[in-house]
């Protein structure tokens, strides 16, 4: 292993080439994901900025700031920005592309050119979307729901759609890279019981871009058809049945959110053992209620269409089955928990994330349990409950592990560390920023405020104006972070090989890796999480 | 690691982040099956979208269906499974090193495909003719069966017709993606690339081809046969 | 090599089948047979698809569980698709 | 003090009461859950904070808590299950011999005619204490019928009919939402 002295001349994947071909045409895994890094941020920011401008908008009751159909468009391209083109790309694209070879010992993923590919298509989709947003926007609201999309709409509903379904062939041969990596290209001795949950969870998410997101790809199609060729598949004035798009565009939709958590749920099981110096608690439970829920998540779609229309026995089932799906999300919660018990935790910045990450998940599944409940649901469903409920998720459980992992794997990706007294801020004020922005929004919900309503009640607006408040926190929360890394990379201190002294097999490479990401391929001897052999180096002990 | 693995290991072919032949192999398979895995679920939407509305407008779709040709989706089929027959076959002479034959092969391949894409557009323009295409120019003027004086709902007959457009569409799609494939196949065996060590491609390519094949096996009763016997 | 290599006789054997079975599920539709047409139909297309899943994509012949688990999972998944979207289809009050 | 920041809105219906009673049920379930985890991680990250002398004491895990913590659960959920099943089967089947209204939703208007024939638009006038049901049925893109201060919602479509009954049981006059996206 190399020492820290020599990692300035040593060869490594960010300074084997230089020039902008080096980075355009590169197979490296590791290079794509710095790719993704960029290229999602950038979405990330565009999607925040149009949140922004939803929650400005908001402040007051009247609608004065923008337009009735400019708001509609804000929230429609703030979504489909978010959840495609940020969310479900976030841990998989830019930390899985990184970590999966390196956590099981493999040069690279199974096709690296595929994995190029996939970048390009998701490229090209953003720029397509990019295009739909500055040249009038779409205003079908993020789920497309048909009739509207198809027979009345405006918009570019089309380019919105064909954005979307060629972003869905990147997330598909993502998908397929993992799991075609995480079977054939694990280094000796590393047998599927010795996995790092993160990648447990990988394949999990993985199943669900192989199997949800062609689903997704026809449906969209088939509206895109709708409007541009005349086919009346979903056209009620045909006899056709606009509910049948809801159930198929919900079959991939609500499984696209198990994408984001997932992985997140991955990043934090990596997190908590390490800052606990544990081994994770009961590691096959965790491990397999990432299966569970991939698997169950497809069988609970229709509970978004609870008061759509649909048969009341369908509804019992689809209710029932949601709360089976609860089960696994409880377990890890659980084991998370347990995991903590008689450890040695430290408070370093990715575990504040994973304490957030917690807690925010927490709160989001348990409201889970309303909306699952039949007649609590048809009260709040789409209502700013739900809106506050999927944000819970999506962004205090998905973006919190997000941020935890690039903070968590930061040294290993740039060779420095980031700024630990600003990495905690940073983390405390997206905290108190995203609950401020997005607890009044429970009240708001059950008090009967709809969603996607430019003009509300006045009797709305204290909520409305805490909500927007917190939002503008938020957006501090994650500017910081993406300030000191990039002023990390030049400035930072020069990361040790292993900082966090944790076990798995990225960190017994050199930091930044090789480009081929191991001198020889390592013979795995251990099992995931064996902190107890791990000893702590001085200074990590003495900390706190 | 066996003697015949380490003489392996020098084939060109062999990507730098491989171990060996066999893996690389066996993650390419993997790699392809997966694949169609998603393609099941791709064209199961459309095969949901079916069924419900088959379920919901059967005596439509009947009628519907009667207006399709079955000499003609019967020959179409045919005409796949032969093509499915000389891919099988042309695995086998890349396996067995037969060079010429595995060309031979999959031209034929390439014909047979192109023989169905150009039987598929004949009948595809037949319904431009006869107005069944969905739009404002549909019309479709069928009674009933049994019930000469009950015209059916042309509007669920177009259900039909968009949905026989878009499942036979996207397979054509698929068709020509898999004319694409060959094309690239046969210039890759011209240039004699395949040897018994390595045809990977020639596999890949093939599993591709018979599960389009099969998909068509699937569209050709659910399209063609509801209700021949009236 | 592990691979298996069938005679070319077995796959032309394949072929005969396969197009047998297209001529007779034509004629089968031909004949009433009630609500057994369209599962006689599904079930000769179940047959070819197996056939040719299991010779000409020699799955009888690899020795891997995985090819045939993703090939389950993708049918169950459908199934899933197919049997849930059902349970509201075939409850729903017809108005 | 609650008058000026309420927490849920006026009931006004049958069905709001017992809304209300399996929310506020998941409200205290929602905090009991959560403020327990809370304090378990508090507690465990102040008491097993890294320090001198401290190691961390290695724990695998437990089958029969890991199923413990699975059942528990799971019984609850089912109970939640059951308690919000019948909540919704009372709220879709509309009692005999209700007043009938039809609906019909389109883009931005809600025509409303009664059984006797008088028609309203955007306003519903109902007697305060008799079961009414609503037939609804839109004219171009999917609506919803949400009333919050009844709990009860239901999306609108076009082609076909949908129904909502509800009995109020206060007088006053309350927010007509549509609460499904329906376009500018």
């Amino acid at each position: 292993m190399a020492t820290a002295a020599f990692s300035h001349e040593r060869e490594h994947y960010l300074n084997k080439e230089y020039g902008i071909r080096s980075w355009l045409l590169t197979t490296d895994h590791k290079r794509i994901a710095l790719l993704y890094l960029v290229s999602i941020t950038f979405f990330f920011f565009i999607g925040g900025f149009l949140a922004l401008l939803i929650r400005l908008e908001l402040l007051t009751p009247a609608g004065d700031l923008v337009q009735a159909d400019t708001y509609n468009k804000l929230f429609t391209m703030h979504g489909q920005i978010m959840i495609f083109f940020f969310l479900i790309p976030s841990i998989p694209a830019v930390l899985g592309n990184f970590l999966v070879p390196l956590m099981i010992g493999a040069k690279d993923l199974a096709f690296p050119r595929i994995n190029l590919l996939s970048w390009y298509l998701y490229m090209c989709g953003g720029i397509l979307m990019l295009h739909t947003l500055l040249t009038g926007g779409v205003d079908t609201g993020w789920t497309f729901y048909t009739p509207f999309s198809t027979a009345f709409s405006d918009t570019k509903v089309i380019e919105a759609g064909v954005a979307i379904f060629i972003n869905g062939f990147s997330s598909i041969l993502t998908g397929l890279n993992f799991v075609v990596t995480i079977h054939r290209m694990r280094a000796p001795g590393m047998t599927f019981s010795r996995l790092p949950l993160f990648l447990w969870s990988h394949y999990a998410t993985s199943i669900i871009f192989l199997l949800g997101t062609p689903v997704l790809a026809i449906t969209l199609l088939l509206v895109v058809f709708e409007r541009a060729f005349n086919l009346g598949i979903f056209d009620p004035n045909r006899g056709g049945d606009p509910l049948l798009f809801q159930h198929l565009f919900w079959f991939y939709s609500h499984p696209a959110v198990y994408i984001m958590i997932l992985p997140s749920m991955g990043v934090v099981s990596e997190i908590v053992p390490c800052f606990s110096r544990k081994r994770i608690f009961g590691y096959s439970f965790v491990a397999m209620a990432s299966i569970g829920i991939a698997v169950i998540g497809f069988l609970v779609w229709a509970h978004h269409m609870f008061v759509a229309g649909m048969s009341l026995y369908a509804a019992l089932i689809f209710s029932f089955l949601s709360y089976l799906v609860a089960v696994p999300s409880a377990i890890k919660v659980f084991n998370w928990t347990a995991t903590m018990y008689k450890g040695s935790i430290s408070f370093s910045t990715p575990m504040l994330y994973a304490f957030g990450f917690i807690g925010l998940f927490t709160m989001g599944g348990l409201t889970g349990l309303f909306l699952a409940a039949l007649g609590v649901d048809v009260h709040v469903t789409d209502t700013y409950f739900v809106i506050a409920h999927f944000h819970y998720i999506m962004v205090g459980g998905a973006v919190m592990g997000y941020l935890g992992g690039m903070h968590f794997w930061w040294p290993k990706i740039s060779g420095r560390m980031y700024p630990e007294g600003w990495g905690r801020l940073a983390a405390l004020i997206v905290f108190i920023g995203f609950n401020l922005t997005f607890f009044p929004q429970f009240i708001l919900g059950y008090l009967g405020m709809p969603r996607r309503y430019w003009q509300y009640p006045p009797e709305f607006q204290v909520l409305n104006v805490l909500s927007t408040a917190g939002s503008t926190i938020l957006a501090v929360g994650y500017l910081l972070p993406m300030v000191y890394f990039l002023w990390s990379m030049r400035y930072g201190k020069i990361a040790d090989d292993n900082p966090w002294n944790a076990t798995g097999l990225e960190w017994r490479t050199a930091s930044p890796p090789p480009t081929y990401n191991f001198e020889e391929t390592p013979l795995v001897t251990w099992e995931a999480y064996e902190y107890d052999k791990m000893t702590l180096p001085a200074e990590v002990t003495l900390e706190r | 690691m066996s003697d015949s693995s380490v003489a392996v290991e020098h084939t060109p072919e062999l990507r730098h982040h491989f171990a060996d032949m066999e893996q690389q192999r066996n993650a390419a398979s993997l790699g392809m099956w997966l694949f169609l895995g998603t393609e099941i679920m791709f064209f199961g939407g459309m095969f949901c979208a079916y069924l419900i509305y088959r379920l919901a407008y059967y005596n439509e779709f009947a009628v519907a269906s009667r207006t399709l040709s079955l000499p003609i989706g019967t020959i179409n089929t045919a005409v796949l499974i032969c093509s499915s027959l000389t891919v099988a076959l042309s695995v086998r002479a890349a396996q067995l090193g037969k060079q010429k034959l595995v060309i031979v092969l999959l031209v034929l391949t390439l014909l047979f495909g192109l023989a169905f894409l150009g039987i598929k557009g004949y009948e595809w323009r037949e319904k431009f003719v006869e107005h069944h295409i969905p739009g404002s120019s549909f019309s479709f003027d069928e009674a009933m069966p049994g019930h000469p004086e009950a015209k059916i709902d042309p509007r669920h007959a177009q259900i039909f017709f968009s949905l026989y457009f878009a499942m036979t569409g996207m397979h054509a799609l698929h068709m020509i993606i898999g004319v694409g494939i060959f094309a690239v196949l046969i210039l890759m065996a011209w240039r004699g690339r395949f040897t018994p060590e390595y045809h990977t491609p020639v596999e890949i390519g093939g599993l591709y081809w018979h599960f389009v094949d099969i998909v068509w096996i699937y569209l050709f009763p659910l399209l063609y046969l509801i209700d021949r016997h009236k | 090599m592990a691979e298996h290599i069938l005679s070319s006789k077995l796959y032309w054997a394949i072929w005969a089948i396969l197009i047998c079975l297209t001529v007779v599920t034509a004629l089968v539709a031909r004949v009433d047979l009630g609500w057994f047409n369209p599962v006689a139909a599904l079930l000769i297309a179940t047959g070819k698809a197996t056939i040719v899943v299991l010779f000409f994509m020699h799955v009888k012949y690899t020795s891997e569980k995985l090819t045939t688990m993703v090939i389950v999972s993708a049918l169950f998944w459908l199934l899933i698709l197919l049997a849930l979207s059902l349970a509201d289809y075939s409850t729903r009050p017809i108005s | 003090m609650f008058d000026n920041f309420p927490l849920w809105p006026v009931r006004a219906s049958t069905t709001a009461g017992s809304v209300d009673a399996l929310y506020i049920f998941l409200v205290a379930l929602s905090l009991f859950m959560s403020v327990g985890i809370f304090t378990m991680i508090c507690i465990f990250a102040l008491r097993y904070r890294r320090r001198k002398g401290l190691e961390a004491e290695q724990i695998e895990g437990s089958t029969l808590l890991e199923l413990t913590w699975s059942a528990i659960p799971l019984v609850i959920f089912l109970f939640i299950f059951a308690w919000g099943a019948v909540i919704y089967f009372k709220e879709r089947t509309a009692p005999r011999g209700a007043t009938q209204i039809y609906v019909v939703a389109k883009q931005w208007m809600w025509k409303l005619q009664h059984e006797e024939g008088q028609r309203e638009i955007n306003e519903l006038h109902v007697p305060v204490g008799r079961d009414v049901e609503m037939i609804m049925t839109s004219q171009d893109v999917i609506h919803s019928f949400y009333v919050p201060a009844f709990r009860i919602k239901q999306d609108v479509l076009p082609g076909r009919y949908t129904t909502l009954w509800f009995r109020p049981t206060r007088s006053g006059t309350y927010q007509l939402f549509c609460a499904e996206y329906c376009g500018t």
